[in-house]
């Protein structure tokens, strides 16, 4: 197998609702549809799970993007919870653009168990935006790297 | 210090082909805390479970890390494992190494060197995990079905037959559903209300069954075992208790000209009505759009003539609340709109029907008596051109189509193949002389007895199936339809001169289930049927515990199958029931009362008002005593979303399974 | 005593930049002063002294200590320390070069602190007179001349010229390597000038305040005092007064998972904190007053009492102007010198 | 000044309450203090309120209102605005305390006179439109107006939301936006401008918590910060990243219940304009879910602990906010 | 590039999403002046049998109505396939369907010349 090593391979962190995102992933999974392997997927309950906190954590420990996956509004297994995450995403990621930091690094995803699909071509292009980017410089803490 | 242990699985070739399990295992071993690392050819297997236990028990494994296939698959069958060889079911964790790695990632090398992380995150997971012992909850010992169909009723009398009591909630003045307009079934031809109506009398007769018609569900809160559920008893204006169900009001109304939603709007019906001769409850209701009295406060004449003083214009919609230790959907379908449709002439021809409308021309107490005829000649069937002679069936209206704009639906409706071989039989049979056309894409008949049903019609009754979808219906001046169509086998274009064509039109759910799905919090796909917790596996049951599936609310069926699936939900609900207690998931929310400020912003944001406050008695740090007003969980309603653990800003609030921590070790093991 | 025309500052400064990195304040965006690294352009600040204290070159927020690399179950211990570079910080006023002296009791006594102690051996000092001083100003009331600072090279600024003279060998070794610049000179221009601040500081608003009271045996009396209580209601438990303070040097040792090892570092740490000196059974100062007491006990009592009565405040009067309430040493110091 | 000392003497007088929470003068005439009052003498000896008195005093209410006894306090509008927040978040026990209203004409803001090269202020005294300066080398006049801070310049309300009694006119909410043009001034940077502008903002953070302890909104009994169990916490920040996580966390933490109130900025050792972040939120929130002021009332839902249906997405902020 | 590629380029269409119900012949008002139908169309050119079209009148006996695309339930817009081979036929070197020399006989006092020029336009390269 031949790797190039220059070419950047950016680490990307998912965050997977447990009821429909990370479902979604699974039916990717079983149908096969290719994603790269730079995607790391967390399972968390439901997408309001996610801190920004720990969006922060991912970007210090090198992550260059970090993806939020969750059932589409209306459909949240607890109701409500994406709805929260949709104000306090949009509010954080407004924020990481007001501090210049580049918005494309964060994104939000509504992906259900039955779009396998949509999940591996979500992955596709996130990854390809982010490789597009480069490496995360203004997020980063140099502790971290090796 | 954590002892723990890592199990690569292989899981045949499906994660050993792109995974090198053995170097996983290997890698894993290094790390810090593990003190046990092998791979196994299947883990979910009885040998591969007894080496996690044995490995428990010999290696006084802390924590266990399954690298396999999704833990939507196996979480709990190694949570079983642990929990029989001593460890806490929830110091188990897997790395989904098979549908979130080894199937997507062709390339060995970069898919190993992906389990690796992905295990290494559980690793860091596992160690941080507590072992969680799950509470117990209460069962309601009541059920509810929501639709009193043919599903309604037969998970009604199921649940019924078992002992428990159960609600039916219909939203029409009558149980029944769209069977009732059906005139006979296949394979069979046996008379759809012959078989019905006993079953609708069974259900008003059954002292364990409640039927609320003309209902609706105005809003569900609770969890599984004790939903709590407000239904809108919609007002009838008619006292149910008193009315007879004489049809005397029906009789005088003087209000004639309501359409008629039982026949399809093809006859009409009185301001105060009766839906069908057999109707369950049998009691009249008052429709306020038509009603003279209730309009224009002058008429009266129902009143005036109820012998049994039933009528009351002043009654009001009533709520009723209710609790339920389970809820079933059944919801049934509807015909779609064909209006867009406009090649097909359904408005510009009265004789362009649906398949729904067939039924009830056929049907002996349709508007025609039974006597088919062009619903041109309606009223004047003697005319000796209200007979169709050339009849046109057309499939696939709405069904298999991805053209949404238009209201069409791209699954199959599965009913209409064979529905349309039943009315062309029908059809052949009791009219002879009827030449009867079918426009047919595929003819679908998987069932029993389905596919020599639909050969009879071909074989024994003459019907003409041509293969290739007609392109256009137009109506000519002398009041015939000029039905325009492609035969794809003799490879021209026909043109019939058809008297009556009749469109298949795709079914879907009723309008009224998204709404419903809302509050139940079930989920539903892009075409609004409710989602089953595993489409192979649950078929019945939806992915939130306490509510089940029964009918077409949860894809397209017939009537026995819809009526096997009745069943089949009736015995999950059995199940439920029987149950005095329901172990919750202990994967919930708690407070820390030392960091708690008390604020209330996770009260606002806990879909199940699982979180109170209560001023409580601290030492503080300086040794005085304050009250301050804490947070805490009721552990029996919490679902554990962990909203309230990110509207939280002192972090007081965290959740059990899913700690902070515990997602932070998997995010460094991951960026590591 | 040396001089050279203050037209010829930047000739100075590029000298000295040439053979070590030179450090000055200069004004900031938001026009306040700060220490910066000089390069060619840089324009040595007015003002009279920087918002943050000079400790930061020998003391800095924040110093890794040493790294844990973890491999497995493999820890290694690896010594980040290197060779520092020399350096010049120019331009530090009175108070902020006696602070070095409070600093070096308690860092260079035995056990010496190494990274302390090298950062101290690389800098050389050279301070500033002050011309203005502000209604915040107190140096005097702890013996500091404003007008003849300490450091290793002293320098003043009068009737367009830049007088300097060293101190200390370090001082002389700095005078020597820019004497292509100078010209002997006597120190006349600096006494009338000095002459001048003497007379400004007189009548300084707190030049006259009294430390005596704690000069007197009367620990005790003063820790117990009911005055505490008033004094600290409204502090907030910042930490503002302790992180722009020259001479507070409370530190905490905190170890940061790298994901791939730990990092040990120090960093500054704040008795005003409520976990300040947090151990396993909890804290040793539980309330505010009591926090607020140990920073003041510290400066006006513990600290003379163990260094031959040598205050731990140098009279910046930083912690005056930044207090968000406004409560600060002088307050304190008036309200016992008052008895 | 003197007819709120009147009131406040009469209120301890007649028992209505047992402690004074005000202003409590210092040194020089603006090194004000905020202190808790027991006695008409108390009063008269050091309680002050004048165009210099800028501390929010709705913070040690946490404090003060569990203690015994009734307690009066001096709000101004500003003020009045974080009371009813941290009355919404059950912080203060409204039973407890005495709200009087105070009216407010803008805070004359010390660094901002000094940042004009003005030095050794030993006193300022306002008559309400010109400002006197006396210090140690002269004194000098200047219009009021130019000694306010950015928070006070672009004042957003003079009016009370809450109170039990008020002193003086009631005043009008300000909604000319005034207060988002720095802002928007950000906003329509350049990514790169932007990162520039705030990596050299918060490089100068030495982490003093000043922002934090003074703030209403930042009231929790333990930071995530402090909190060794967090997984987040810091001391000083030791490098950028931890100086931007610790201002985007905080702001997210008060994001939809900070009242603007300004002090994060007034006391920041190192003058970085921490308000600008908080009013980034605040500008974020009115155009995405409708106008919302937090403190304006005790009852209605914070932003982020409500939702619609038809919310904006976050992918709005790709195709908004600033240049590319 | 082989012929099916091309067709598939210019048209745009994907024919895999033909379920063959054959509707777009059923509505097509040419469909009796055609040799080979609209669905036809559609599946000669899914498998790639796209000579016998190049050379076949049907090709202009397709009014580019849209009626098939406007019916078709799966969208797959036979007319654009159609349209699709005629510019394949009409690209290869002297294959114009309407030459210049042909206009003239085609002139009669009822045909409005904005069509011949349309015609003109669209059957030579």
């Amino acid at each position: 197998m031949q790797v190039n090593d220059t070419q950047f391979k950016p680490l990307i962190v998912a965050f997977c609702c447990n009821w429909c995102s990370y479902a979604g992933a699974d039916l990717a999974g079983t149908n096969r549809l290719n994603y790269p392997a730079d995607v790391k997927i967390i399972r968390v309950p439901c997408s309001c799970r996610v801190n920004p906190m720990f969006i922060l954590r991912a970007f210090q420990r090198g992550a260059d993007g970090v993806i939020l996956c969750g059932c589409h509004p209306g459909d949240c297994h607890y109701t409500s919870g994406n709805y929260f995450t949709r104000r306090r995403m949009t509010l954080l990621f407004s924020m990481l653009d007001f501090m210049g930091i580049e918005k494309e690094r964060t994104r939000v995803e509504w992906v259900s168990a039955a779009e396998g699909a949509k999940f591996a071509k979500t992955m596709n292009e996130f990854v390809e935006a982010v490789t597009k980017l480069g490496e995360n410089k203004r997020l980063e803490d140099l502790r971290c790297k090796k | 210090m954590h002892r723990i242990g890592v199990f690569v699985c292989h899981c045949g070739t499906n994660i050993a082909a792109t995974v090198d399990v053995k170097a996983v295992a290997e890698e894993m071993g290094r790390q810090p805390n593990v003190v046990f690392a092998a791979d196994y050819p299947y883990m979910c297997s009885e040998a591969g479970q007894n080496l996690v236990q044995d490995t428990i028990r010999e290696q006084r494994l802390t924590g266990v890390v399954v690298c396999s296939c999704s833990p939507r698959m196996h979480e709990a069958t190694f949570r079983k494992a642990a929990a029989k060889a001593g460890l806490n079911p929830y110091m188990v964790e897997i790395a989904n190494i098979r549908e979130q790695c080894s199937w997507i990632h062709k390339d060995k090398v970069s898919g190993t060197e992906k389990a690796m992380i992905l295990a290494r995150a559980a690793v860091a997971k596992v160690q941080l995990n507590a072992p969680l012992t799950p509470g117990t909850s209460p069962v309601t010992k009541r059920a509810l079905v929501i639709g009193g169909g043919i599903a309604g009723i037969q998970t009604a009398l199921d649940i019924a037959d078992a002992g428990f009591d159960v609600d039916i909630v219909e939203k029409q003045p009558t149980i029944g559903g769209k069977m009732t307009q059906i005139d006979k079934t296949f394979p069979t031809l046996d008379c759809a209300s012959c078989i019905l109506t006993p079953k609708m009398v069974d259900c008003a007769q059954n002292e364990k069954i409640h039927i609320y018609a003309f209902s609706e569900v105005e809003s569900v809160s609770g969890f599984v075992g004790n939903f709590s559920v407000k239904i809108r008893k919609k007002a009838r204006f008619v006292d149910a208790s008193k009315c007879t169900g004489c049809g005397e009001c029906v009789e005088k109304c003087p209000m004639k000209k309501v359409p008629n939603e039982f026949n399809m709007g093809l006859d009409n019906r009185k301001a105060i009505y009766i839906p069908f001769a057999q109707a369950v409850p049998k009691v009249a209701t008052i429709d306020p759009n038509y009603c003279l009295m209730l309009k224009n406060g002058k008429c009266g004449m129902c009143s005036k003539v109820c012998g049994a003083n039933a009528i009351d214009y002043k009654q009001q919609d009533e709520i009723i609340e209710e609790k339920y230790g389970a809820i079933v959907a059944a919801t049934g379908y509807n015909p779609i709109n064909i209006d867009k449709f406009d090649e097909f002439a359904y408005h510009q021809s009265p004789d362009v029907i649906t398949s729904l409308e067939l039924e009830r021309l056929m049907n002996a107490a349709g508007p025609s008596n039974g006597t088919l005829v062009r619903p041109s000649y309606l009223n004047k069937q003697d005319d000796h051109n209200a007979h169709p002679k050339k009849i046109v069936f057309v499939q696939c209206v709405g069904s298999r189509s991805t053209c949404s704009e238009k209201g069409a639906k791209e699954y199959c409706s599965k009913i209409c193949c064979m529905y349309t071989a039943k009315h062309a039989m029908l059809i052949r049979d009791k009219y002879p002389d009827t030449e009867v056309y079918v426009f047919y894409i595929d003819v679908r008949t998987p069932g029993k007895l389905f596919d020599e049903f639909y050969r009879r019609a071909v074989e024994q009754y003459g019907v003409h199936y041509i293969k290739g979808m007609v392109g256009k219906v137009a109506p000519k001046a002398d009041g015939t339809l000029d039905v325009q169509a492609s035969d794809l086998i003799s490879n021209e274009q026909l043109h019939i001169n058809a008297d009556l064509v009749v469109l298949a039109t795709s079914i879907e759910p009723d309008k009224t289930a998204r709404s419903l799905a809302t509050m139940l919090t079930a989920s539903m796909d892009t075409n609004d049927f409710f989602t089953e917790a595993h489409p192979k596996l649950r078929p019945v049951e939806s992915p939130t515990a306490g509510v089940f599936l029964s009918g077409v609310c949860q894809g397209p069926k017939d009537i026995p199958e819809t009526v096997t699936q009745a069943g089949a939900a009736a015995a999950k609900v059995i199940g439920l029931l029987a149950k005095d207690k329901l172990v919750g998931n202990p994967c919930i929310a708690h407070s820390d009362e030392l960091m708690c400020n008390g604020c209330s912003s996770c009260e606002k944001v806990c879909p199940y008002g699982a979180i109170s406050y209560e001023d409580k008695e601290f030492r503080q740090p300086d040794r005085t005593v304050a009250i301050r007003r804490v947070a805490s969980v009721n552990p029996a309603v919490c679902q554990g979303c962990g909203a309230c653990t990110v509207a939280c800003p002192s972090g007081a609030m965290d959740l059990y399974g899913f700690s902070n921590n515990q997602i932070m070790a998997e995010v460094d093991a991951i960026c590591r | 005593m040396f001089r050279l025309p203050v037209s010829k500052i930047d000739d100075l400064f590029g000298t000295i930049a040439s053979s070590r990195t030179l450090y000055l304040p200069v004004d900031g965006n938001d026009g306040r002063a700060k220490y910066d690294k000089w390069s060619e352009g840089t324009k040595m600040s007015d003002k009279l002294n920087t918002v943050r204290s000079a400790k930061s070159f020998f003391f800095p927020q924040t110093t890794n200590i040493c790294d844990f690399n973890v491999n497995g179950a493999n820890v290694e211990v690896v010594d980040i320390r290197e060779e520092s570079e020399d350096f010049v910080v120019f331009g530090v006023r009175a108070c902020d070069a006696r602070s070095f002296t409070i600093l070096d009791k308690v860092f260079l006594a035995e056990p010496v602190d190494s990274y302390y102690a090298t950062r101290r051996e690389h800098g050389t000092v050279v301070t500033m007179a002050c011309s203005e001083p502000e209604e915040n100003c107190f140096c005097n009331v702890f013996g500091i001349d404003a007008a003849a600072p300490e450091g290793d090279a002293t320098c003043w600024i009068a009737d367009g010229y830049l007088y300097i003279t060293s101190n200390n060998e370090k001082g002389e070794k700095f005078v020597e390597s820019i004497s292509a610049l100078l010209e002997e000179t006597d120190d006349s221009a600096v006494k009338a000038q000095q002459e001048t601040i003497h007379g400004i500081v007189e009548k300084l608003p707190f030049g006259k305040v009294s430390t005596d009271h704690f000069r007197k045996n009367t620990l005790l009396e003063i820790f117990n005092s009911e005055k505490w209580e008033k004094l600290s209601e409204s502090c907030l438990g910042c930490g503002t007064c302790t992180f722009v303070c020259p001479t507070c040097q409370c530190y905490d040792i905190k170890d940061f998972d790298t994901g791939h090892g730990i990092k040990r570092y120090r960093t500054w740490d704040s008795c005003m904190y409520a976990d300040f000196t947090k151990m396993a059974h909890g804290n040793s100062r539980n309330a505010q007053m009591q926090r607020f007491r140990q920073r003041f006990m510290h400066k006006l009592v513990y600290f003379p009492d163990n260094n031959n009565g040598e205050f731990g405040c140098v009279g910046c009067g930083r912690c005056l102007s930044r207090c968000p309430i406004s409560m600060n040493i002088i307050k304190v110091i008036k309200e016992f010198g008052e008895e | 000044m003197q007819e709120m000392i009147d009131r406040a003497k009469e209120l301890l007088a007649d028992g209505t309450v047992d402690r004074v929470v005000g202003w409590r003068s210092g040194e020089f005439s603006y090194d004000i203090t905020p202190g808790v009052f027991r006695s008409a003498e108390e009063l008269d000896e050091s309680f002050i309120y004048n165009d210099l008195c800028a501390p929010n005093l709705s913070k040690y209410l946490i404090k003060e209102s569990r203690k015994e006894g009734k307690l009066l306090v001096f709000l101004k509008p500003c003020d009045t605005y974080s009371f009813n927040q941290l009355l919404k978040e059950h912080r203060i026990l409204r039973e407890n305390v005495y709200v009087i209203a105070v009216p407010c004409t803008g805070k004359i803001d010390v660094d901002t006179i000094k940042d004009k090269g003005i030095k050794g202020i030993t006193s300022i005294e306002s008559d309400g439109e010109t400002v006197t300066i006396h210090t140690l080398y002269g004194d000098k006049t200047m219009p009021k107006a130019e000694t306010l801070g950015d928070k006070c310049r672009t004042c957003k309300s003079k009016k009370h939301v809450v109170y039990d009694e008020i002193i003086g006119e009631d005043g009008e909410v300000n909604n000319d936006g005034a207060r988002f043009e720095l802002v928007e001034k950000l906003e329509n940077m350049t990514p790169d401008e932007r990162f520039e502008f705030w990596r050299n903002e918060l490089s100068k953070c030495i982490r003093c918590n000043a922002c934090r302890n003074v703030c209403p909104a930042c009231s929790c009994e333990n930071c995530v910060f402090d909190n060794p169990n967090s997984g987040i916490q810091q001391r000083a920040a030791v490098n950028s990243f931890e100086e931007n996580m610790f201002h985007l966390i905080r702001s997210f933490h008060v994001a939809g219940r900070c009242t603007d109130c300004g002090e994060c900025t007034r006391v920041c050792p190192q003058n970085i304009p921490l308000h600008l972040i908080n009013r980034k939120y605040i500008k974020d929130i009115n155009e995405f879910y409708g106008d919302y002021q937090a403190g304006e009332d005790a009852m209605s839902r914070a932003p982020l602990n409500a939702y619609t249906f038809d919310d904006c997405e976050p992918g709005i902020v790709y195709s908004r906010g600033g240049k590319a | 590039m082989d012929k099916r590629e091309e067709v598939l380029l210019i048209s745009g269409v994907d024919v895999l999403k033909c379920m063959r119900c054959g509707k777009c012949s059923a509505t097509c008002p040419s469909y009796d002046e055609m040799e080979y139908h609209p669905h036809q169309f559609v599946y000669m050119v899914e498998t790639g049998n796209i000579e016998p079209l190049l050379s076949s009148e049907s090709l202009y006996k397709c009014l580019s109505c849209f009626a098939c695309v406007e019916r078709c339930p799966r969208g797959v817009e036979p007319a654009k396939v159609v349209e699709a081979v005629r510019l394949s036929a009409i690209r290869q070197k002297g294959a114009n369907h309407l030459k210049a020399e042909n206009v003239p006989e085609l002139i009669d006092d009822d045909t409005p010349q904005q069509l011949l020029m349309s015609a003109f336009r669209k059957y030579s390269k």
